[in-house]
């Protein structure tokens, strides 16, 4: 799959996570997320940005129970818990936010 | 995934074992030592009790100052380092090992436990399974 | 007893011979055995791809027979087949791949199998080099 | 609870120091079992053969065999077994531990 963004094509996978990393932007991150079926709003972005930020810091892309976890060390509890990140990002948090992160696909085995 | 055990499952059930995970090999020059540390990653997400134990070249697995870029490798130690994260909080070195190769605490990036050659006799023989890495 | 198997060494070590034949044998003495996962270099043994001398032993066919006889699970890490190459067709289509070479005797799942067949078993026994 | 383990290891003893790290660990109760190039450990002319003293130690003997150290000066401390007796031992000690 593809789609163009300023000009320029940017490829996904067949499940939509991105093919080259370095495409991402958080423009394409909106782009991304329609395709999900999710509007992005402030509270999503924090979560994108400390997924991210996890990303740089441990090379791995987390799976739900470190990615709660990390979530309640740096916003708290009430932000670092399952219930919270599903209601954002519905059904699977973790490959969902990784897809529209543009993090590398989560390990199948995790 | 196909599996037979979901995380929620594993909560539940076959909860009591203690796992230990043996790392005696150095990293980068195979993927040992990576996909060991994968293996461990998901024994805790599996909801398993574990302990992490690090000898001979393993312990260079520990090293601070890990610059794999140039070597186009993840890099090991940054993985080590989301241990907390995944709740894997029993971790041990062999001292024996360490002193072999004259690696100090402050040379480790992260917080291990080293422990004498009785102490590392005794934390083997507790575990009722040990995975060999 | 209840048995697993873990595997981490490739067909052409000495060590996956002497895996076999210690599945072979516990299987001989009565013994089930949960589960065979292969990890690391051990994922090459997926691959329905090898040929050995018409002289040699065939360590894949070998399996493969005693599966036939016991139902055995042999089970190979997902994410380290990706990594060597072995690959069923789901996955060739998921990587838009247009080859796969995963043995029908085998199957492809994530390391949670090796959680299980740790925390099931009686006795986890470990094989690399 | 203080578990026996079962140590296989598969290297030669006189490349590398696999044998010595799992010595280290070894405690009363437990078994070394040789196999592989591990089958090199039970000639009496290497470097930890003395360290073997009094430990309980198994040989793969179709291993032993087949590298041709049937003929050699072997350690008479370590029991010569088959692969049932290998099976049978993985299910009598309560833990298996491969030093590789």
């Amino acid at each position: 799959m593809s789609f163009s963004f300023n000009d320029k094509i940017i490829e996904t996978d067949k499940e939509g996570y991105l093919r080259y990393l370095d495409d991402w932007s958080p423009h394409i991150a909106e782009q991304l997320a329609e395709y999900e079926n999710v509007t992005l709003s402030e509270a999503h972005w924090e979560i994108i940005a400390l997924i991210r930020e996890f990303y740089a810091t441990y090379e791995l892309s987390p799976a739900m129970r470190p990615l709660v976890k990390y979530t309640a060390t740096q916003l708290g509890k009430e932000k670092g818990n399952s219930i919270y990140l599903m209601q954002l990002f519905p059904n699977s948090p973790a490959k969902l936010i990784s897809k529209i992160a543009g993090l590398p696909r989560p390990k199948n085995c995790l | 995934m196909s599996n037979s055990l979901s995380s929620n499952e594993s909560n539940t059930k076959k909860s009591s074992k203690k796992i230990g995970i043996v790392m005696r090999h150095a990293p980068y020059g195979n993927n040992l030592a990576h996909e060991a540390l994968d293996a461990a990653l998901a024994t805790s997400i599996y909801g398993q009790e574990l302990t992490l134990i690090f000898m001979g070249d393993g312990v260079f697995q520990l090293l601070h100052q890990q610059e794999s870029k140039a070597i186009h490798q993840k890099n090991l130690e940054k993985q080590l380092t989301a241990l907390e994260f995944y709740d894997i909080e029993k971790v041990f070195a062999c001292k024996h090992s360490l002193d072999e190769r004259q690696l100090k605490q402050n040379n480790l990036s992260i917080n291990v436990a080293a422990i004498e050659t009785e102490e590392l006799q005794q934390l083997l023989h507790e575990q009722d399974v040990l995975l060999s890495f | 007893m209840i048995l697993s198997l873990a595997i981490h060494s490739p067909p052409s070590s000495q060590a996956s011979y002497s895996a076999y034949q210690f599945a072979k044998v516990a299987l001989i003495q009565g013994h089930s055995i949960y589960r065979v996962f292969f990890y690391h270099n051990g994922v090459y043994h997926g691959s329905d791809l090898t040929c050995s001398g018409q002289d040699e032993f065939d360590l894949i066919d070998a399996w493969k027979q005693l599966q036939n006889e016991y139902q055995l699970d042999l089970v190979a890490c997902i994410a380290a087949g990706l990594k060597r190459g072995i690959i069923d067709t789901t996955e060739a289509e998921r990587y838009e791949k247009d080859h796969h070479n995963l043995g029908n005797h085998f199957e492809l799942s994530g390391l949670g199998q090796l959680v299980d067949a740790t925390v099931t078993s009686e006795r986890l026994i470990s094989f690399g080099g | 609870m203080k578990h026996s383990i079962l140590h296989t290891v598969n290297q030669s003893p006189f490349s590398n120091n696999t044998l010595l790290q799992c010595l280290n660990t070894y405690t009363d109760g437990d078994g070394i079992l040789f196999l592989e190039n591990g089958a090199y450990a039970a000639l009496l002319s290497q470097p930890a053969s003395h360290l073997l003293e009094n430990k309980t130690c198994y040989v793969i003997e179709v291993d032993l065999h087949a590298r041709g150290l049937l003929e050699q000066e072997l350690n008479a401390d370590i029991q010569l077994i088959n692969y049932e007796t290998f099976v049978q031992l993985s299910t009598e000690y309560d833990v298996v531990q491969s030093w590789y």
